[in-house]
């Protein structure tokens, strides 16, 4: 909850500084248009800047060209993909009518956009408390099962990832060579071994019947996401000097102390890489969950494919790329919370001297 | 990392074998329920997807229904004699080659030019540069699809007829005008290039903030020194930054190429590996044979020689890339 | 070579709010050897930076001979740097770590590049070295390399940044020697930042010293110990440093007396130095080094100050007293005077020995306007 | 799209394995009340409302349950999984063109032949329709509508729909002039369905069911290609499917070529909408491959509860053979009625009725499953015509040999 | 507080091929302040780490007190340790990191953590800080948090490994008399690393001298400066250090000579040296601080030896003359003794001063066995 509520903090800090940053702009400007003025900086110099700058913007623009134009499509009129008038559709068809469609119609985050409103359960059903919706006879949508999942991959994710990095890391024990080497070899067999192994993994998963469990696929996403993130993790807390470890166990701290009060803090920005990648690993993938769920239990990126497939031959595309959009929202905003986290985290292999 | 200079490198295998009572195996603890539930559900599968390639399957079900009767190697003799394999194969590497080199010079680029000083607002750029590390393939590369249309309407026909209007309208010679509208899905190099394109564009935000990451960690003063040395900007690119963004590049490399050798979706949401499975890049056609020609044995065995060879990959890599630096220290 | 004037140099950071050098002045003849010396954050590394060209100046100029360089990019500064990190090119072997610059600001061909290391390798005793990366290196070996580097261009000014700061005692000392030889050797114009004592008084033909941008003193090493300008040098200076006590003079003109009745000292100073001296009845800050104090452990009343010895630090060579006059006032006494804690002794010094100091400016009373002037010249 | 289940709180296991929520049902043969059964479909939106009115119809008049559920993806893809694990459907609506090559599968078997349960007449339906439900003797499922491509114009640009090549020819010389945005045709001209029309307009066969003998390389079939050659010049440079219908949507061109699932969106961008039957090459009809939409019987059936069968063929006989819902449907979502009393209907709409004589015209897909390996090399070959590699007779020779290597 | 006794302790790495510490014996009473000193890799930081239990003997025993704590985990030992770098938390504030060991090893409500912190933080000068990051505080002021993290615990032994490295000359001055200070309020047991000559000499209650893993000497630091038991230990104590000059002896019993003819010294001893002390005729090495050598400028002939100046480095309170008598020979002399390089002088030095060492196993030949054993008792 603490570390939710850490989130919460490190997003409002993040968006006033987005906020303000149009005026630190002006600063900027002021600042240079000073300088100029009492020769601090020549007028060259500040152009190279600029132009600098310029460079910068017009290359991020072509890089985000993509998404720049998927997204003028899902506030355009109509379905279809092409604008035979031009790059762009009209600016005056504009609207929202597909995020409407996302949000009200599509199962998102209700079953057919009906939404209820959540009433908590003592006792009953399977647990001691579950909670049930109410105002919609559907229940919730795919929002809520790509949460689930989600949540069982960062879980069990972390749960192994961590102290098997730490262990890596900082302990010698039997095999240690060959398990990391292991696992580098694997790091990169993931998204193609998912179609290769399809029919295999369903096989496993209909033997013991697992099938449309969405705790079992949350942990299958954990378990491809194991190799790279654990070796990458280690690598990270390779860098981290040993004495700060000593330094708590002289302090008198337990194994468990030191790890939560030292190893952990400083792991941070690590960690946040993690813990992207693990949620990307559990957040995108369609092909398995999609082969091993049954519909009530589809999560987002299942139905944002269905979307893309729903059509005999065409695609709504207004629709799919609004739900895109807000698909990749989560993602979005975790990742620019922690930009700094995540530059920092993947540091590594660089310079020794 | 605020002072990582505290007794790292030879400290690390030191604290190893020295930190008390840190011979005993519980560290073999921490690490075994990540290996077991790896194990289980990535390494199992392999060795099934392996004994189905042993067997004549002919369809997903045949499999799991029990239908299939082991027939040894055959399935690995035909792929051999099989062109499609080779063409695939050539393929593949072709397409992992030529993604690689345009994408390191690609993400280098960008990483020094938003790393640079004279960029205001790098950190958003940043930022919204690595966006599409965020999306689903099957969203981007779909978005993709359109955008490579081979109607003269598609959205690079489009920019591409604008671009020769502005042209001609400077009256440039024809060479540099473009014949409109390239049939990017469509003939065999086009689609190639579309291919390429779009594996770049995914993959670029990845070595972005690797690079990034290693341009930060670059001393002021490597730098300075090679100034004081006499070294141009250009020299110093040479002497300071690029080695030390070489082993990071590498890294990325090796990783993204790892998953360039898998690209399922470009190819199959583009046109299917077409034109005329021509670039059906080689779990495409593993996938193919799979569902379209319901040959499930040989895909299976397609499949394995795809996972063995990005193994292999990783091996070579690992053991000469110098990625295993980290892992066998002592 | 090259003779390296420094001409009102300035450098301003944040926009004016911090003043890290502050219009210096300093000329360093051609060969000579000056050693930079200053509490943390004075402006030595800054002072350094701006002459290398790495930094550029808010006003002021540098120049190399008549040249004005002030506009010169760093590069093509006749300057070589010795970082205090080293800074060494983690991915380069010495000998091309050593190569590097030549590579770069000469037409050197590779053979020629290749023979003047191995003649600087062997010069440095590092010559088995070349062919290993700078991680492979200890700290002194990788000292001598980024010496050797900066040598081998054959810079006309050579710039050190703390360059021993790193290393251990015993290597300090060699290294200390081998960078005196080499500036001697090749006759190059030579500033060395440093915060050590010793390096500071044996090293430079002249020492400057720093303080808050500013340029108290420069001047032979010994004179300025000798005849330091103002009470911050006069304590800077000297390790241990000079003892300072507040005393008020009572003088009719012909006779003064040193007074500070809480420490009970009594001072009467020689007619000769009063004639010599202009004193005044005024507030003085007194100086006196711990080497010019002379502890009497069976005191008979007539020394200069009767005091309670707090500890006594035996150094081997030395023992330093420190006696309860003030806060830190020591004395450095030879091995066998050796009071006991507690003791009370007497304490002598001579009138040559003392420096007295304006109470409030800090400067040395006895020196004219002219003479703190020449001080920084 | 999905209704059922509780969703949500996930994590609940499956449903167990045996594809059935087993209830006792009685044996009524009219769907007796109590059997549950679950169907599979991959539907527009509008189709799958329509759908689950009709279905929540079914079960308040028999009292079965029917557990509707679309899997989303490629629908054959998880029938190839959930199948043989088990965990498969009781019946599914597509196309006939799976019949053969499902109904060859042994082990496990795919589908169920339903002969013994189903209580009404096969004569109910056309004869077109009666074949494709059936396989080697085996009823596998119940037909309730077809589809085939025919030709939309738009009435705007065109006053006299074309009866013949020539006079559409003359209409889109008329309005093609690609480098102003204008086309002649739109039309998705290199997938096989779609093209299938004209190339086997002359009388010859992708593939002859009866003989199982691959045509592609027959003279009639080269000769058909000549023709659909001439509308490859009038078409958007991309054939795919996206970038051809926009061109018709956007009034850019004046006919398209295109089926029936695509009336609906049409008639929303196009104020003056027509559809008529090909145009005739040198007199001969276009004969089109027609999909014939069935209810599947899954062989899920094979071990389910009694009142599961009766549920699930219970269901596609009301559907099937309730008048009205064809009517409505033809209406609506432009089916094209199979039921043979509902065919000669004078209600039916005129666009549908042009697409059912257009299905006259045509043959169904062969359901085959060798069919499984025409469709590449033929799509191939197209692609190699339309991007001037290869002339039609040496595209079509080599899709042929392609295809005989294959079998 | 508690008495430390290290047992025959041992630790080798590398299955044996290194052997850190070798057998070392070492008892500090309650309260007792020892400093160790040694060259690098000699196995100071190894063993301080056994005593904090970071590091497990290889064999021997660590007892405190008469408890052995050899088995006891580092965090259940009441140690605590000042390292190197400071080990800072770098997460922390200042009062947090302060705070920890009192988390951790006591019950303390948090109210009661933030008074004792505050308290410590008072009388440390740092109680601005207490909110301060690490990253946020100057070299100094880390070492004084890094202090009063150690000592808020109020740890029975206390551990320093070279705390002060990293500071420079004055604060180090400062913080040294701090931790003394410290010590001795609370009566700690101390264990202190340093390669500090000025350190090792005035911290200690006694100086324990490491060689190689082994044990060299232990005693008061003016015992060891003016009675170093092997020519090692002469050298390495003393700064500047010791000379040393081959030599030879020449006896018949009554009479001897010490003699070098390459550098021409023939020094006779007197009847009472020779009567005391037990001389062989054979090669012995001769040692003689350079604060003991006496320079005259003007030689008479009379002087022990004659030689050449090579270089005068004043370091203001005194300079220090090199000679050429072999590499690295150095005298002290008083600031007024400044011969000039390349002058002739003489040499002069006492008998009393003198040391001499076997020329082979480097022991004070005048030692006896019992007095070496009690050198490392
Ligand atoms: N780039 C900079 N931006 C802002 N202030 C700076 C910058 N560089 C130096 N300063 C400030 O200028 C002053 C002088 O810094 P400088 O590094 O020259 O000191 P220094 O004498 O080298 O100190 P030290 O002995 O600690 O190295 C300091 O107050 C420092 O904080
Ligand atoms: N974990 C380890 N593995 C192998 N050798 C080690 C280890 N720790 C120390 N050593 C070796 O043991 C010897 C003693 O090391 P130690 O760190 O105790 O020296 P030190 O006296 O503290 O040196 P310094 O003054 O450089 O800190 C060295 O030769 C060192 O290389
Ligand atoms: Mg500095
Ligand atoms: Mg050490």
């Amino acid at each position: 909850m603490s570390a939710l509520a850490a989130l919460l903090a490190l997003v409002r800090a993040k968006l006033v500084a987005l906020a303000t940053a149009p005026k630190r702009f002006v600063v900027m400007v002021q600042r240079a248009v000073y300088d100029v003025r009492t020769g601090n900086r020549t007028a060259w110099d500040v152009t190279k800047s600029v132009l600098m700058t310029l460079f910068g913007l017009a290359m991020v623009l072509v890089l985000l060209f993509p998404l720049f134009w998927i997204t003028t499509a899902s506030l355009a009129e109509g379905t279809r993909l092409f604008n035979t008038g031009g790059i762009f559709p009209d600016p005056s068809t504009y609207n929202l009518d597909a995020y409407r469609w996302v949000i009200f119609e599509s199962d998102f985050f209700f079953v057919d956009g009906d939404w209820g409103y959540p009433q908590l359960v003592l006792g009953g059903g399977s647990g001691l408390v579950s909670f049930r919706w109410v105002g919609t006879d559907t229940g919730p949508g795919a929002l809520f099962n790509s949460l689930y999942i989600v949540s069982v991959t960062l879980a069990a994710g972390f749960g192994m990832i961590v102290p098997a990095a730490y262990a890596f890391s900082r302990r010698q024990f039997i095999g240690r060579k060959r398990i990391l080497y292991g696992y580098v070899l694997f790091t990169q067999i993931g998204a193609g071994l998912s179609i290769a192994t399809l029919v295999a993994l369903y096989s496993l998963f209909s033997t013991y019947g697992l099938t449309n469990n969405l705790f079992i696929l949350g942990l299958f996403y954990a378990a491809s996401a194991i190799p790279f993130n654990t070796w990458l993790l280690k690598t990270y807390m390779d860098n981290i000097p040993v004495s700060y470890e000593e330094a708590a166990m002289v302090d008198g701290a337990s194994f468990l102390d030191t790890i939560r009060e030292v190893i952990l803090p400083l792991t941070k920005p690590g960690l946040a890489v993690v813990l992207i990648f693990v949620w990307l690993a559990g957040w995108n993938e369609f092909i398995i969950a999609q082969t091993l769920l049954r519909p009530e239990n589809y999560p987002l990126s299942v139905e944002l494919y269905n979307i893309a497939t729903q059509g005999r031959f065409s695609t709504p595309w207004t629709q799919f790329a609004a739900f895109a959009n807000l698909f990749a929202l989560p993602v979005a905003i975790v990742y620019f919370a922690a930009q700094r986290s995540v530059e920092d985290g993947l540091s590594f292999g660089g310079m020794e001297g | 990392m605020a002072s990582s200079q505290i007794g790292t490198g030879g400290g690390l295998s030191r604290l190893r074998s020295a930190l008390p009572f840190s011979n005993r195996d519980w560290g073999l603890l921490l690490v075994a329920p990540g290996v077991l539930l790896f194990s289980s559900f990535m390494l199992y599968p392999i060795f099934y997807l392996f004994y189905i390639s042993l067997t004549d399957a002919t369809f997903a079900g045949s499999v799991i229904g029990g239908g299939a009767e082991l027939i040894g190697l055959a399935n690995y003799v035909q792929l051999i004699g099989d062109s499609q394999f080779w063409t695939s194969m050539t393929t593949t590497w072709l397409f992992v080659a030529v993604s690689l080199v345009i994408k390191v010079l690609l993400a280098v680029g960008i990483a020094l030019l938003l790393n640079h000083v004279r960029v205001a607002g790098k950190r958003y750029m940043r930022a919204a540069v690595i966006v599409p590390l965020g999306f689903p393939g099957i969203f981007t590369i779909t978005v993709w699809r359109g955008m490579f249309s081979d109607a003269r309407f598609g959205v690079f026909n489009t920019i591409l007829g604008r671009y020769n209007d502005v042209m001609s309208s400077l009256s440039a010679p024809e060479l540099l005008l473009f014949d409109v509208p390239i049939g990017f899905l469509s003939g065999r190099w086009e689609a190639f290039f579309a291919y390429v394109t779009t594996e770049v564009w995914l993959a670029y935000p990845f070595m972005v903030i690797i690079i990034v990451s290693a341009l930060q960690d670059v001393p002021r003063s490597l730098h300075e020194a090679a100034m004081v040395d006499g070294a141009g900007a250009l020299e110093r690119f040479r002497t300071v930054t690029l080695p030390a963004i070489k082993g990071p590049v590498l890294f990325a490399s090796i990783l993204t190429a790892a998953t360039s050798f898998q690209q399922f979706l470009i190819p199959w949401v583009f046109n299917q590996g077409g034109p005329s499975r021509q670039n059906e890049l080689i779990i495409v056609y593993g996938y193919r044979e799979a569902i379209t020609f319901n040959q499930f044995g040989l895909s299976a065995a397609i499949l394995i020689v795809g996972i063995a060879f990005v193994g292999l990959f990783m091996y070579v890599a690992v053991r000469y890339g110098g990625l295993a630096e980290g892992v066998g220290d002592e | 070579m090259a003779r390296v004037t420094l001409d009102t140099l300035r450098k301003e950071f944040d926009r004016g709010t911090i003043v890290a050098v502050d219009d210096l002045d300093l000329e360093i003849e051609d060969g000579e050897f000056v050693t930079v010396v200053g509490p943390s954050g004075c402006g030595k590394t800054t002072t350094l930076r701006m002459v290398a060209g790495l930094e550029e100046p808010t006003s002021g100029a540098v120049r190399f001979d008549d040249e004005d360089v002030t506009e010169v990019h760093a590069k093509e500064r006749p300057v070589a740097m010795v970082f205090q990190n080293y800074a060494l090119y983690p991915h380069k072997t010495v000998m091309e770590n050593m190569a590097f610059g030549l590579k770069m600001s000469t037409d050197m061909t590779e053979d020629e590049r290749r023979e003047r290391v191995t003649e600087m390798a062997e010069m440095m005793g590092i010559e088995d070295l070349l062919d290993d990366k700078p991680d492979e290196l200890s700290g002194g070996q990788k000292q001598r390399v980024a010496l050797g580097r900066a040598i081998a261009r054959e810079p006309e000014v050579f710039l050190f940044d703390e360059p021993l700061s790193n290393l251990d005692a015993k290597l300090r000392t060699e290294m200390r020697a081998e960078i005196q030889k080499l500036q001697k050797e090749f006759g190059v114009t030579a500033m060395y930042v440093t915060h050590d004592q010793e390096e500071a008084m044996t090293m430079g033909d002249r020492l400057a010293i720093l303080n808050d941008g500013k340029l108290q003193q420069v001047g032979k090493p010994t004179e300025v110990y000798e005849n330091p300008v103002n009470e911050f040098v006069a304590g800077f200076i000297g390790s241990p440093s000079m003892n300072f006590v507040d005393v008020t003079v009572e003088t009719d003109g012909s006779s003064a007396t040193i007074r500070n009745d809480d420490v009970g000292l009594a001072f009467e100073l020689s007619d000769e130095y009063v004639a010599g001296h202009a004193l005044e009845n005024a507030p003085y800050t007194l100086g006196i080094r711990p080497e010019n104090i002379r502890i009497v452990e069976e005191p008979t009343g007539d020394e200069t100050l009767a005091s309670t010895v707090e500890v006594v630090e035996p150094i081997g060579s030395d023992n330093y007293v420190h006696l309860a006059v003030n806060d830190d006032f020591l004395a450095r006494s030879p091995p066998d005077v050796k009071p006991e804690a507690g003791d009370e002794v007497g304490v002598v010094f001579e009138e040559e020995s003392i420096h007295l100091f304006d109470a409030e400016t800090g400067e040395d009373v006895f020196l004219t306007d002219e003479e703190i002037a020449a001080a920084v010249a | 799209i999905s209704t059922g289940g509780d969703g949500g709180d996930g994590g609940d296991g499956s449903d167990g394995s045996d594809g059935s929520d087993g209830s006792d049902g009685s044996d009524g043969s009219d769907g007796g009340s109590g059997g549950s059964a679950r169907l599979w479909v991959d539907l527009a939106d509008a189709e799958d409302e329509a759908l689950s009115e009709y279905i929540g119809q079914y079960e308040s008049e028999t009292g079965d349950t029917i557990n509707k559920e679309a899997p989303g993806g490629e629908l054959d893809e998880q029938l190839e999984t959930a199948i043989p694990a088990g965990d498969g459907p009781d019946s599914w609506i597509w196309a006939h063109d799976w019949v053969g090559r499902f109904a060859v599968r042994e082990d496990p078997p795919f589908l169920y032949d339903a002969s013994d349960d189903i209580d009404v007449s096969l004569d109910d339906y056309t004869e077109t329709a009666q074949e494709a439900a059936q396989f080697d003797g085996g009823l596998y499922g119940l037909p309730f509508a077809s589809e085939t491509v025919a030709l939309f114009y738009n009435e705007d640009l065109v006053d006299e729909p074309p009866e013949t090549m020539a006079e559409m020819v003359s209409i889109m010389d008329e309005h093609h002039d690609p480098e102003n945005g204008q086309y002649g045709l739109s039309y998705p001209a290199t997938d096989p369905y779609f093209a299938s029309g004209f190339i086997q307009a002359y009388g010859g066969d992708l593939f002859d069911e009866s003989n199982l003998e691959v045509g592609v390389d027959s003279d009639a079939c080269k000769q058909g290609i000549d023709a659909l050659q001439t509308l490859f010049e009038y078409i958007p440079s991309d054939p795919g499917y996206e970038s051809q219908i926009v061109a018709f949507a956007d009034g850019l061109a004046p006919f398209a070529i295109n089926g029936p699932w695509e009336l609906g969106n049409l008639q929303g961008e196009i104020d003056n909408l027509g559809v008529t039957t090909l145009p005739t090459v040198e007199g001969n009809n276009p004969r089109t491959y027609s999909g014939i939409q069935l209810f599947y019987f899954s062989s899920m059936l094979a071990d389910a509860d009694a009142s599961t069968v009766d549920a699930a063929t219970g269901l596609a006989e009301w559907y099937t053979t309730n008048e009205d819902i064809v009517l409505t449907n033809a209406d609506e979502q432009g089916y094209i009625p199979v039921l043979a009393d509902a065919v000669d209907n004078d209600d039916l709409s005129a666009e549908v009725q042009a697409f059912a004589r257009q299905v006259d015209h045509g043959v169904p897909i062969p359901s085959h499953p060798d069919m499984d390996s025409v469709w590449t090399p033929v799509t191939e070959a197209l692609e190699r015509v339309f991007n001037g590699e290869q002339d039609g007779d040496a595209a079509l020779d080599q899709a042929a040999s392609e295809i005989r290597e294959a079998l």
